[in-house]
């Protein structure tokens, strides 16, 4: 509660600032601010309240994940001020609206009602929608927020559909009440057909195949820092959302509808790293490897009673090497018109600690122990053969070794191809955001209990 | 003292390296020399009875410990690598390696990751210093590697991305293991009883990651392309030891955990293993690259080693641990004579080498010498090895050694035609210096090794047996 | 109220809803001129309103005619953006044909 | 005290070899050779030492010196022993070993690798001692791979000759493919007794414990594959003509008079296990017999047309140990051994003759370019002749007895085997009188500058040849017909008995003038042929008919170069070049579909907001479809 307090507050202080003519210090106040915001939110851990008639619901899942987001949200505003710096005058305004839409993230963990989550769904793409299409003179950053745009508010329909539907076969918004009729009464039809509805809204927001179409081109259009934020925060929040959507309306319940979860899981790794191969745009490649990254996420709800720590883990060690990738990649196409990989040739010799950076994300992602990537990769195994879902887990590993492909591609660029320009100067917080992530990534793959137990 | 000084001092060893400037190759070489020697005080610490395994643990839950283990069986790996070792910085100084302080902190950290292999107790530990050994070489191979750009980045990541889909599956395996045992210890693990069903997925999914490290035929093709590409201290550490990490996990991890599928499947595994023999020795024959050559040899002989390993005898395997050792060190020095003719001549091509022994006495007889030791003449170590595996298969079935012997035939053939072409013939128009110290103390090493445990094998049998004995045990109980 | 429902039946609402709904659907899926296609949006979205407003009466609660409040005030805001991205798109192009967007592919 | 002793026996060699690899450089001219000679003279120091002592005694030293192996079943030491058949072994290698050493300082001291050879030459004797006096199998194998080697060194000595270096190649190659035999053989011994220590396995063999029959006269048949292949018999022989690309005191230390040899050496010591009467093993006998007994007749077919003077020499040698291998296979263990012993003297004799004549002709080795010699080389011909006679088994020469013996034993035994042996016996006196005839009679029909040069051989040269004209002359009695020392020397050797001394009868005086008739006739054919009707052998091309299919051996390299050699080549390179590619493809294959895979859907990512949209669209219904059909909906 005191997050979305903090952090709404905090938007609004921006705006302010702006007014004030302060520019200067918006970024490093919103940092030291969101790291009070996190410093609250640690604070919350452990206790389990509600608030506003059981609209905002706190507890331990809630706390780890909002903390994680706001943990993303400083890296992303960190690098925000390097990126806008041809548009300081509109600083204010896209930090703020990052800072809303970490709120709408927050309050989609957090919800207790669907009217909540549904809020705070908006809120987030709405002010995602925005910043993809922030480039207003960039036909192709048009383009981005027009796809995302279009599908987000379809999606968004059927999500409201969905829970329509919930609501009618129970009559109310709020998850306890609905997760106890759940096991009670005898259901109408609706209420699975709502929660279906629901599910693919979810899907969508998580680019799983086949609701997944968006996201290379909506990636690729958008500006760098947007990318990074979607391939990252928002993916991780719609997951986490949708995680908590099924455990909280105690929904996940037929054995079918599993098989669809399995289906798309398998269906969306399995696109995603063979689309991945062939981008010439690290972008792209990026947000295909996200959709099969969503696969991986999947994988948690087929065994969804005692996942959530897995998620949790997985979440944190994808989003920080994203971090640190993008970090890196808006180094390399600082100027650049495109993205595509022969941007980073010759990356290990004119900046190595870059490039050690950006292979060591790579690595994490592709699941190469010590990197925090590999534990979760381990973790979800272990967790769907305990569930029985070994085929999951088969398809789990053909994926992995595909997406090694396309990760060793830039990994190959950066050490083997000779550089084509000379160095730049890496601005400091580059450096320091690549730095920090990567460390972190390599510290809870090192004590992965840290994390993965944090949500019992 | 325990085992875990020797991946302390080798991190170590990776970190101080890597700033250590003009002089990272002296700083490696003493590292390794310092892992060397902690090793053998371990070893004698091991044999007074103390005990040097590491029982931490690592992370509650899920329960994973950092657990090393220093039996007899880890104790000779982990000697093997760290004897292996400085030999292979110390070959490497007699060429010019660009930017020695990544080069020697890498190969030091495989060194890391690989006696981290052959010591770790705990599943989880145990893959993830065995996927962290695939990294240093992937670099080395990559940078320092030899040929055109573009067919050496083919050739390295097939290989990275090859060994890694083996490892996956044996991931896999153990995320199972893991839900049945609750941990992940060696011994636990073992002590499962798991369906004759389950053993033999788990055994394919370890089959997958040992045959392709190994590497047993079909799944070798990664083999000679990335040998032939890497730089030749590349190409000793992946012949020399990596190899010996997929045959060492066979018995480590493999046998004991499925023992059913072992001895079900044991003659399917016999015949992989005498066929790589017989394949490698046949396309051994006509290669025109050294390097190549010397690449399929060692499919050969990893072959006939897991074959002994397959046996399930205590011979078997002993036999097969001791053609490990050997085999490491001879290849090492074989590869050290393909460097040693490269750096005279900067090729590899058979066809344009000969003539070389008039000009080079004491590298010839070396040279001969590590080669005969390749075909495993008696006195050499690689005799003990290749005796005690071909004795075992002969009292599986006397066709095993029968065809399984063809090796002592057909390696003496490919070998000694090659050290026909490579050395003897009408005086080479190019001029040819004969071995510098450096050079010849490297061999000299390598020789002395092979030639006294060759006559006196006693100290690694003894040392070995207690814990083959153990893990047969394991293996054959149920 | 009540009876109204009851001698309509909820069902009916649902189906007309549900139409509703899906002729919004196939508008998206069948126009391609932006404007067109962000009224098929709102049409489906206003079909999910009248649903909640009809199981509101139906259930005799409150709830669902706020969530309806809810909705519209979004809908408002997601289409304002989505006008402004479309004013853009038409300064960059001069056209708002979403055949004209196929920059981002592969 | 007997440790010191042997160890000096076994270690004076290899010292001399160490020493000479080192510094043999720097010892002057012929130092190495001296040092080497030597060397080897310690060794039969001491082999006379225990040999007295053994002739006392009868009792053989047995010394461990450390573990070697361990098996599961058992452990495998490092084990000397000293008995009978060994120093009776020893005696003849260190002997004519050290003879031979004498004779190389001179005929190498031209050559700027001496010191090289001597270290081989003393390797060589190194590895013999260990073969011959091992306790055990696989220490007798150290030493029959380790002769092997340094066959191998001294035939591709001359390496920058590739030709030399192939027939090395060949002969180690072939070496071991009879080791391959040997060694499945010591598996088998090994897993059905538990140990390979000759005492232990005769004693367990002799008590008659139950053991599978089969098992032992296949091991038997393993280990005889590995004597073929050392001792150069059917199918194996193809490397030992060959090996006579090395210098000529290696042919006659290595491959007359004391390597080849070997084979006959193991089954002698293994005489318990091939003399057990147990039908399998009768057959195992028999193959020997007639393997031994054909590879008598097809050398020496061979050698009836051979014009390297080498050549002959070394066809006869195969055959000669092919009349061995017939006594062994006959269960004649000792008379198999007087015959290796007598055919050491003379056909080491025999060769280092010819090497004289090589160095006097300097390299020439084609008789039909020589002729005459006898006028310049009058201690060389008469010590050839001497020995020719002992080959041709003309009394009082010792060849005649050991021949004999075995000719008496094959007409006991098996008629067939008797007249094929006969045969082979008459050709030989036939071949060796041509080769005398030809080198040594008529006018000399070499160029003039050769004829310059022709000299008798120095005393270092002249001195082995005399003496072992002697021995040739006087060895046969030690074996004397019907008072044989021998036998009763190795009486404790031999398990079973022995087989019977044959009594001097009619029957056996008839044979011996059957013999010696035969050898006569052989000699007369070639008196007749070349000395009388003075014919020189033709010309390579003008050869036809049977006679080019004997001069190019039966054509039997070229069979087994087809055979073996050329698809073994064939199947490699198919792998390589197309199967290697292939498999590797496969892998590469996976990677390429899965890449083209991406590059199709591609297409299916068309940037057109419709297509999401449907896409979108039809996953809803999909979904909707497949849970509705499952009732959940």
């Amino acid at each position: 509660m005191n997050t979305l307090l903090a952090i709404t507050g905090l938007g609004v202080l921006c705006l302010l600032l702006e007014i004030a003519n302060v520019r200067k210090a918006i970024i490093p106040l919103t940092i030291v601010g969101l790291l009070g915001t996190l410093g609250i939110t640690v604070a919350d851990y452990g206790k389990v309240e509600s608030h506003y008639s059981n609209m905002i619901v706190t507890n331990d899942f809630s706390v780890s994940f909002s903390a994680l987001f706001v943990v993303l949200g400083i890296f992303l505003i960190a690098l925000s001020g390097d990126f806008y710096r041809d548009a300081q005058t509109k600083i204010s305004d896209f930090v703020s609206i990052k800072l809303f839409m970490l709120a709408g993230a927050v309050a989609m963990v957090s919800f207790g009602n669907l009217s909540m989550f549904f809020l705070g769904i908006e809120v987030l793409s709405i002010s995602l929608y925005i910043l993809a299409a922030s480039q207003r003179l960039n036909i192709r950053s048009n383009e981005a927020g027009m796809k995302y745009f279009l599908l987000g508010s379809f999606a968004s329909g059927i999500i409201l559909f969905g829970i329509c539907l919930i609501y009618g076969a129970m009559g109310t918004f709020d998850i306890v009440e609905i997760s106890e009729l759940t096991g009670s009464a005898e259901l109408p039809d609706w209420f699975f057909i709502g929660i279906v509805l629901l599910s693919i809204g979810m899907l969508f927001k998580i680019a799983a195949v086949p609701f997944h179409f968006w996201a290379p081109d909506v990636y690729e259009g958008s500006p760098t820092l947007t990318t990074a934020l979607m391939s990252t925060l928002a993916k991780v929040v719609a997951m986490a959302t949708f995680y908590k959507l099924l455990t909280g309306m105690n929904a996940n319940i037929y054995y079918e509808y599993e098989i669809v979860i399995m289906v798309i899981s398998i269906a969306s790794m399995t696109v995603g790293n063979v689309m991945a191969l062939r981008q010439a745009s690290i972008k792209r490649m990026l947000a295909f490897s996200g959709v099969s990254h969503a696969g991986f996420m999947l994988m948690t709800l087929l065994n969804i009673k005692t996942s959530a720590g897995t998620l949790l883990y997985y979440a944190s060690a994808y989003a920080l090497a994203g971090i640190a990738a993008f970090a890196i990649v808006l180094y390399v196409t600082r100027n650049k018109s495109n993205e595509d990989t022969y941007n980073f040739n010759g990356l290990g010799k004119t900046r190595p600690v870059l490039a050690a950076v950006l292979t060591a994300a790579l690595l994490s992602m592709a699941g190469i122990p010590v990197f925090a990537g590999f534990f979760a990769k381990f973790a979800l195994f272990t967790s769907n053969i305990q569930a029985g879902y070994l085929i999951v887990v088969i398809a789990a590993v053909i994926n992995s070794i595909i997406s090694v492909g396309y990760y060793f591609k830039v990994i190959l660029a950066m050490y083997t191809q000779e550089p084509t320009e000379d160095k730049k100067p890496v601005p400091f917080l580059f450096y320091a955001v690549g730095v920090v992530a990567i460390l972190l990534n390599i510290a809870i793959g090192l004590y992965p209990s840290a994390v993965i137990n944090l949500i019992k | 003292m325990d085992v875990s000084i020797v991946l302390i001092l080798l991190l170590a060893g990776t970190l101080v390296t890597l700033f250590s400037g003009k002089s990272a190759g002296k700083v490696a070489l003493a590292f390794g020399i310092l892992s060397l020697v902690a090793s053998i005080v371990l070893l004698s610490d091991y044999n007074a009875g103390k005990s040097i395994n590491v029982l931490a643990t690592w992370m509650e839950n899920p329960q994973i410990y950092f657990a090393l283990n220093g039996d007899g069986l880890s104790l000779a790996m982990l000697l093997l690598t760290t004897s292996l070792l400085p030999i292979i910085i110390y070959s490497t100084f007699g060429s010019e390696v660009k930017n020695p302080s990544s080069f020697y902190s890498l190969i030091l950290f495989m060194g890391f990751a690989m006696a981290g292999t052959f010591l770790a107790a705990d599943g989880f530990l145990y893959y993830i210093f065995w996927e962290l050994a695939l990294i240093p070489i992937y670099f080395i191979a990559l940078n320092w590697g030899n040929g055109d750009a573009k067919e050496r980045q083919k050739a390295v990541v097939k290989f990275f991305i090859y060994t890694f889909a083996g490892s996956l599956f044996m991931l896999a395996g153990f995320a199972y293991l893991y839900t049945k045992a609750g941990n992940f210890l060696v011994g636990n693990l073992s002590n499962l009883r798991l369906s004759d069903q389950e053993q033999f997925w788990i055994f394919l999914g370890f089959f997958a990651a040992y045959a392709i490290k190994i590497p047993l035929i079909p799944f070798h093709t990664w083999q000679a392309a990335v040998y032939q590409k890497a730089p030749t201290a590349g190409t000793m550490l992946l012949s020399g030891i990596m190899l010996k990490m997929g045959l060492y996990s066979v018995l480590r991890w493999q046998l004991p955990i499925a023992p059913y599928a072992a001895k079900a499947f044991m003659a399917t595994f016999l015949i992989f293993g005498i066929a790589g023999t017989i394949y490698g020795s046949i396309v051994a024959l006509r290669q025109k690259d050294l390097k190549k050559l010397l690449a399929y040899s060692s499919l050969a002989h990893v072959g006939l080693i897991a074959a002994g390993a397959y046996t399930l005898t205590v011979d078997g395997v002993r036999g097969a641990v001791l053609q490990m050792i050997s085999h490491g060190f001879v290849i090492v020095g074989l590869f050290f004579a393909a460097e040693v003719i490269y750096r005279r001549y900067q090729t590899r091509d058979i066809s344009q080498m000969g003539g070389i022994r008039v000009q080079a006495p004491k590298f010839t007889s070396m040279f001969l010498i590590l080669v005969l030791a390749s075909v495993a003449l008696p006195t050499t170590f690689n005799f003990v090895g290749e005796f005690t595996v071909l004795y075992a298969l002969s009292t599986i079935d006397i066709w095993f050694a029968i065809i399984g012997g063809l090796t002592i035939i057909l390696g003496a053939y490919y070998m000694l035609k090659m050290f026909q072409n490579v050395m003897l013939g009408e005086t080479n128009a190019k001029p040819f210096a004969d071995l510098t110290f450096q050079e010849g103390l490297t061999m000299a090493v390598i020789i002395g090794v092979l030639f006294f445990f060759g006559m006196y094998p006693k100290p690694i049998n003894d040392l070995i047996t207690p814990s083959i004995q153990q893990i047969l045990n394991y293996t054959l109980k149920s | 109220m009540g009876n109204i429902l009851n001698e309509i039946g909820i069902e009916n609402y649902i189906f007309l809803s549900v139409i509703l709904f899906s002729i919004g659907v196939f508008g998206v899926l069948y126009r391609r001129n932006a404007i067109i296609v962000f009224m098929s949006i709102e049409i489906m979205l206003n079909a999910v309103n009248l649903l909640f407003v009809a199981f509101s009466t139906y259930h005799q609660d409150a709830q669902g005619q706020v969530f309806v409040f809810f909705s519209m005030a979004v809908a408002a805001a997601e289409v304002a953006v989505g006008l402004a991205i479309v004013v853009s798109i038409f300064r960059n192009l001069g056209s708002i044909d979403l055949d004209n967007l196929k920059n981002l592919k592969g | 005290m007997d440790i010191a002793y042997i160890l000096l026996l076994l270690l004076a060699p290899f010292a001399g070899f160490l020493f000479n690899v080192f510094f043999g450089k720097k010892l002057g001219h012929n130092g190495a050779g001296y040092l080497a000679t030597f060397a080897v003279f310690v060794s039969f120091l001491v082999t006379h030492f225990y040999f007295v002592q053994i002739n006392q005694t009868a009792q053989p030293v047995t010394v461990k010196l450390f573990d070697w192996i361990q098996l599961g079943k058992f452990s495998i030491d490092f084990g000397i022993v000293l008995d009978q058949l060994s120093l009776l072994w020893l005696m003849f290698v260190t002997g004519i070993g050290s003879l031979i050493h004498l004779y190389s300082v001179s005929y190498m001291h031209d050559d700027e690798n001496r010191h090289k050879f001597f270290a081989y030459l003393n390797l060589f004797i190194f590895f013999m001692v260990t073969l011959v006096t091992g306790s055990n199998l696989l220490v007798m194998f150290i030493g029959w791979e380790g002769v092997g080697l340094c066959s191998y060194l001294l035939i591709g000595f001359w390496y920058k000759n590739q030709d030399y270096n192939d027939a090395a190649k060949k002969a180690f190659i072939m070496n071991r493919i009879g080791d391959l035999g040997f060694l499945i053989g010591i598996f088998l011994l090994g897993h059905l007794f538990g140990t390979l220590d000759y005492a232990a396995l005769k004693s367990a063999i002799m008590s008659g414990a139950e053991v599978d029959h089969t098992m032992l006269a296949l091991a038997a048949l393993a280990l005889f594959i590995g004597a073929c292949g050392k001792s150069a018999q059917i199918p194996l022989y193809t490397w030992l003509p060959d090996a006579m690309a090395g210098p000529t005191p290696v042919s006659a230390l290595i491959h007359a008079a004391t390597m080849v040899t070997a084979g006959i050496f193991m089954i002698t010591r293994l005489n318990f296990l091939f003399g057990i009467s147990s039908a399998d093993m009768q057959t195992v006998n028999m193959v020997i017999a007639i393997v031994g007994a054909f590879t008598a007749l097809v050398a020496a077919t061979i050698g009836l047309v051979q014009n390297d003077i080498k050549k002959v020499l070394a066809y006869s040698t195969v055959s000669q140990l092919g009349l061995m291998f017939l006594a062994l296979g006959l269960g004649a263990y000792e008379v198999a051994v007087f015959h290796v012993i007598t055919h050491a003297f003379f056909k080491a004799c025999l060769f280092l003759g010819s090497g004289s004549v090589i160095h006097a002709m300097h390299g020439e080795q084609d008789m039909r370019n020589m002729g005459g010699l006898k006028k310049w080389m009058s201690v060389t011909y008469i010590t050839f002749l001497i020995s020719s006679l002992a080959i041709s088994g003309i009394p009082p020469f010792s060849g005649f007895f050991s021949k004999d013996e075995i000719l008496m034993t094959a007409f006991h035994e098996n008629k067939a085997l008797w007249v094929i042996a006969s045969l082979a016996s008459i050709m030989t006196a036939f071949y060796m009188f041509r080769l005398l005839y030809l080198t040594f009679f008529k006018e000399f029909r070499g160029t003039d500058e050769q004829k310059h040069h022709l000299h008798e051989s120095p005393a270092l040269i002249t001195f082995p040849l005399i003496v072992l004209a002697i021995l040739a002359t006087v060895g046969g009695l030690i074996s004397l017909p019907g008072n044989s020392w021998l036998s009763h020397y190795l009486e404790p050797i031999i398990a079973y008995g022995g087989h019977s001394e044959h009594h001097l009868d009619a029957t056996a005086y008839m044979l011996m003038g059957l013999a010696v008739v035969g050898g006569l006739i052989g000699i007369g054919i070639a008196y007749a042929k070349y000395l009388k009707k003075g014919e020189v052998p033709p010309a390579d091309a003008q050869m036809t008919g049977f006679h080019k299919l004997l001069y190019h051996k039966y054509y039997v390299d070229e069979v087994y170069d087809a055979l073996f050699v050329k698809p073994i080549n064939a199947i490699s390179t198919f792998l390589r070049d197309t199967f290697e590619s292939a498999l590797s493809g496969l892998v590469f294959g996976l990677g390429k579909a899965t890449n083209a895979i991406g590059d199709s859907g591609k297409m299916l990512h068309n940037g057109s907001i419709g297509r999401y949209l449907f896409a979108f669209t039809l996953g809803v219904v999909a979904i909707i479809t497949y849970l509705f059909f499952n009732k959940i909906v």
